[in-house]
């Protein structure tokens, strides 16, 4: 099963990216989603979580790669992945 | 599908909390079930009962507690972190006569053991990490 | 007592905790003991300053709009430092108000000519 | 010289209030005097009276208590930062009708202006950040 | 019921927090589950295990002792992140302890056979 | 009057150094002692916390041009700087 990786500080990114295979998902969430605005997203698929990109102002600032997906999203990305990790 | 929950962080020092208790909203909706979250490191504050949020503010803590409620969820505040940190029920402000105790009547203190029996027992296990 | 100078640099983003919105309640308290008061938003502090935001997806206050109250308050030294919005992909455009845009080497002098530093 | 301290963290979660001590004390052996210590953000744990530290370790509580009785420092908690995180003294208990206090007596509650009158009052000012 | 993989992910330094011996606390526990347990140091959680470590300085428990004490409660499954020591100048020789050191995609492997991962 | 910068975390240093003049001097503890260590200090004069390089077993790791001072030492430091900025 692929695994979802959940990434909380944009700091934490390059670790998660260097851990994660091709078919993985990545998450993310809280101070993490500002690894999603265009001038500093990497060039893979990368979900972030919309109640974060939304009170953050980062709304129209995404890189277009970049998937945002509301709780009940992250929860159904959580039932098709397993283990799910947390890089902080 | 069970799942397993971990909060890693204090509410106003981490979104941890914030983030979990909006999860465990939407996993409860998507027809999952929570047996447990166990509250972690910092996390164990969410259990102190004092809290006094800002205005016009959610109290992290009630949406909790409501949640426990109608869903049957344990709250489980590990004691290894919680002791350390002054959060504390009524048992052990006996043993260590501390003069007062804080920990809301909705959580339970529990030891470590019960995170691993949460893992081994779920579906799927998700830190929510300070 | 002579007035000091007292610089607040605020380094934090928004939300993730609550560092940023307390520093700046204590800018606010600061803008009212008739103080020299400057403030320099760096590094991920920038976060604070970008329009857009808006607190409620969270159950918080807006940082912004409170940023935005700093003038009202008597606090109109307000700096942001020129590298971090660059390396963010932001400009002064992305602002929620205006600030002055400081290089290194004002920021070096701005410190240096302090009394005391807050950070966040 | 006079010193003013800020402490920005939390036992546990930062070294913050450790390393503050450390420096108050070796401050005061040097001769200078610390009127205040201003305990902010997750810095106001550091008051909360119900913390049972770990065997061997020592209490970071009793170490300032011990400081502040010698030396007469005024060890000052905010309380816009306090109240939301659950550090309350009787006062506080009564205004929001909450079941316990936990604030040290040796701590006293005040606002966000001592912060500024501290630093204003003082020749060095020294955050201990988070 | 069935063992289970469970990977402790280990990546914050020791000391600064109590995060780093809260959570070798827990992989002691696990060690008694009759589960696969593994640990895998990455980051700044290498630090945890070089060797030469004293908390007492400090008024903490040396956290290296602590991670000493994992093989005695049957926790053998112990891996280290090449890159994460490679970028702070370190060997295996500067450990405290034995550990198997895992490239890149060794450490894909390992995560993706999991059941559970649990942070620090 | 030159400036006390001190750093708490490694990762905080550059941004540090970015504001600091060549006669501040720069005072790593906590997590900043890391950034001391021979494979990762950058080449300016550098100060660094003993009980804080002691505990982490650095003693023996630190670049040559790091000065590891006491707490007394750090008192020093303050009394002749001003202002005490601090990073993390």
């Amino acid at each position: 099963m692929a695994v979802l990786h959940l990434v909380n500080r944009a700091a934490a990114l390059d670790a998660c990216l260097a851990a994660a295979r091709d078919e993985d998902a990545v998450l993310l969430l809280e101070d993490g989603v500002y690894a999603a605005v265009a001038a500093l997203a990497p060039a893979r698929p990368l979900h972030a979580l919309e109640p974060d990109v939304r009170a953050r102002g980062l709304s129209a600032r995404l890189a277009d790669h970049v998937t945002v997906v509301d709780d009940a999203a992250f929860v159904r990305l959580v039932e098709q992945h397993q283990p799910v990790v947390s890089w902080r | 599908m069970k799942f397993a929950l971990a909060v890693h962080g204090a509410p106003y020092s981490s979104q941890s909390a914030a983030t979990a208790l909006r999860f465990a909203r939407a996993a409860l909706a998507a027809g999952h079930t929570i047996p447990r979250v166990f509250f972690y490191h910092d996390g164990v504050h969410s259990a102190c009962a004092l809290a006094v949020p800002p205005q016009d503010e959610p109290s992290p803590q009630a949406g909790w507690v409501a949640l426990a409620e109608q869903h049957g969820i344990e709250l489980a505040v590990c004691i290894a972190a919680s002791l350390k940190r002054g959060v504390v029920d009524a048992g052990e402000q006996h043993r260590y006569d501390l003069p007062a105790s804080n920990v809301h009547p909705a959580f339970t203190v529990v030891g470590l053991g019960q995170l691993l029996e949460a893992i081994m027992s779920s579906d799927r296990f998700v830190t929510f990490a300070a | 007592m002579e007035a000091k100078h007292i610089l607040f640099l605020l380094r934090q983003p928004p939300y993730a905790t609550s560092h940023a919105l307390e520093a700046l309640e204590a800018v606010l308290v600061a803008g009212v003991f008739d103080q020299v008061v400057s403030v320099l938003f760096s590094g991920d502090g920038v976060w604070q300053l970008v329009d857009g935001q808006d607190g409620a997806p969270l159950g918080q206050r807006t940082v912004a709009k409170v940023a935005q109250a700093l003038p009202q308050y008597d606090v109109t030294n307000l700096y942001v430092c020129a590298r971090s919005l660059e390396q963010r992909g932001l400009d002064v455009g992305d602002l929620a108000l205006p600030v002055q845009v400081l290089d290194a080497v004002e920021q070096r002098t701005l410190i240096a000519a302090q009394h005391a530093v807050v950070n966040d």
